[in-house]
């Protein structure tokens, strides 16, 4: 059961270092926010991921808080680029 | 000899995986820092908000990764973005 | 190991699978467009399996694990439009060989 | 020249903390006031996470001077950007009608997340401050969403003062039954349930709404300097 956990981490940490590449090298500003975006979304994953490995129930609530919250920062991010705020 | 003895091991694993996120916490803050465009420098801080609160989490400090996740995710880029509408986009 | 367990390890698995090829999809593609699509409804996806594998392989967390997969149906698409949106508002069009790019013309219509 | 001298410069200073903190045995049971705190905090408050214990029940007047902070800086900033308004040459665009159902749709679930957060702050991670920041953020959608959103600033500093007014009062309840400020005069209960921990939930509700309130008012502030005449 161990194996399979480092295993799902590897592909996790693998996915995000990827998703980072994009965003250190995108030649234009919504290419980085992209990047962000889809590293915000493996980062849930990866937060209840730890969850389960750690064996507690009260840590996915970091999970929920991130779920829910996360897509604010590039919302006002885009709302930035067209004039909204 | 030393070398031989090191096989994967989980504590490996684990450093391993944390030296990544420290890595990529630590290039995130430069990039925000050197960068010209300041909405990109924007951007960075968010980046380097969302990894932080993982790495609290990895050391078992979940009021912290929440406080983090809650100040650092949304409220203090609208912050920085309404300040950055008055100013101007580009550093000279 | 129960079926839960079996079924939470292939929905993990699953969604593991998913959140890599998004990934990869950000950088191969060409196209700020085309990489919007990899980065936002494959990983969404991924997330979501990923998720509600979490729920399966432990029976308690189940309820937790799908209000947690209901949060990001909702609030995911929502970051995606506004995102696509605020890019061909700040001047950056697809590369197409037809150039079809029907959204510029209401975008035009939508200005004046 | 100088940019080979900053990076030797901190390798240096990298280096010697690294001497000097690899020596300190980091998480492991050996200082003894945290073990005293770990041991005795469930008996002798009732809250099950001891983070929050220690916040609201042995430091609750730092908290309470924490909370005094945050009020003196949104009242700063209101005197400062009062009546400030943007040039009316910044024309603003309207938002998309996906996003308008969709911060309608979702504001309510988030004010209940923070809700929930700052009830169950004496059970699981969170408090006043991170439930306030997430109802904050359930307004920031607003204001984000919807064309010409105002919010309503007397409802803000009516809230805003009640909840004040309500942490200070369950610290004078402390003096007027024989005890010390903010000392707790309610049972306890059941450790693990929600009614239980005597004064933290009450502190922690107040504190929460303090919270979203004043930055629920700080950034309808910010942002109405922004927003040229419409």
């Amino acid at each position: 059961m161990d194996t399979f956990y480092y295993i799902l981490g590897g592909i996790l940490l693998l996915a995000l270092v990827i998703a980072a590449f994009r965003f250190f090298q995108g030649p234009t500003a919504p290419d980085r926010i992209v990047a962000l975006d889809a590293m915000s979304i493996i980062l849930t994953a990866g937060l209840a991921m730890l969850a389960l490995v750690f064996h507690r129930f009260i840590y996915i609530d970091v999970a929920l808080i991130y779920a829910i919250l996360g897509f604010m920062g590039i919302v006002s991010i885009a709302r930035w680029m067209e004039k909204g705020i | 000899m030393i070398l031989l003895q090191w096989t994967l091991t989980p504590e490996l694993l684990y450093q391993a995986g944390t030296g990544i996120l420290l890595f990529l916490l630590v290039v995130a803050a430069i990039f925000s820092v050197v960068q010209k465009d300041l909405l990109m420098a924007i951007v960075g801080t968010s980046l380097v908000s969302l990894i932080l609160s993982v790495l609290f989490l990895l050391l078992h400090a979940p009021d912290v990764a929440l406080t983090e996740a809650a100040i650092g995710v949304a409220l203090t880029t609208a912050i920085f973005l309404i300040a950055l509408r008055k100013t101007g986009r580009y550093e000279e | 190991m129960n079926i839960m367990t079996i079924i939470g390890m292939l929905l993990t698995s699953l969604g593991a699978l998913f959140l890599l090829l998004g990934a990869i999809g950000i950088v191969r593609m060409p196209d700020m467009y085309t990489r919007m699509q990899a980065g936002t409804k494959a990983t969404t996806l991924g997330a979501m399996s990923f998720i509600l594998g979490i729920g399966f392989m432990e029976p308690a967390w189940l309820i937790k694990t799908i209000l947690i997969v209901v949060f990001i149906a909702l609030s995911n698409p929502i970051s995606s439009h506004a995102l696509a949106r605020a890019a061909h508002r700040s001047g950056i069009f697809p590369l197409s060989r037809e150039n079809i790019d029907l959204y510029k013309k209401d975008n035009q219509e939508d200005k004046s | 020249m100088k940019k080979l001298l900053a990076a030797f410069l901190l390798g240096f200073i990298g280096y010697y903390l690294y001497t000097a903190f690899a020596g300190v045995p980091f998480g492991e049971n050996k200082m003894e006031v945290g073990k005293d705190y770990l041991e005795t905090t469930v008996p002798k408050t009732g809250a099950v996470n001891t983070v929050t214990s220690i916040v609201v029940n042995y430091r609750g007047f730092d908290t309470l001077g924490e909370v005094t902070v945050l009020f003196l800086a949104a009242t700063g900033l209101g005197a400062i950007l009062f009546g400030m308004k943007g040039k009316p040459e910044d024309k603003h665009r309207e938002p998309s009608s996906i996003l308008t159902t969709g911060a309608k749709a979702l504001f309510p679930i988030i004010v209940l997340l923070g809700a929930y957060i700052f009830i169950h702050g004496h059970l699981t991670p969170g408090g006043g401050f991170q439930g306030g920041t997430i109802i904050a953020t359930g307004v920031l959608i607003l204001i984000l969403g919807i064309k010409s959103f105002h919010a309503n600033h007397a409802l803000l500093s009516v809230m805003e003062s009640l909840a004040g007014i309500t942490f200070v009062v369950a610290g004078i309840l402390g003096l007027a039954f024989g005890k010390n400020f903010l000392e707790n005069i309610l049972p306890l209960g059941t450790p693990g349930q929600v009614l239980s921990a005597g004064i933290i939930p009450i502190i922690y509700i107040a504190v929460g709404f303090k919270v979203g309130a004043e930055l629920a008012g700080v950034l309808d502030t910010l942002m109405s300097t922004t927003r040229g005449e419409e």
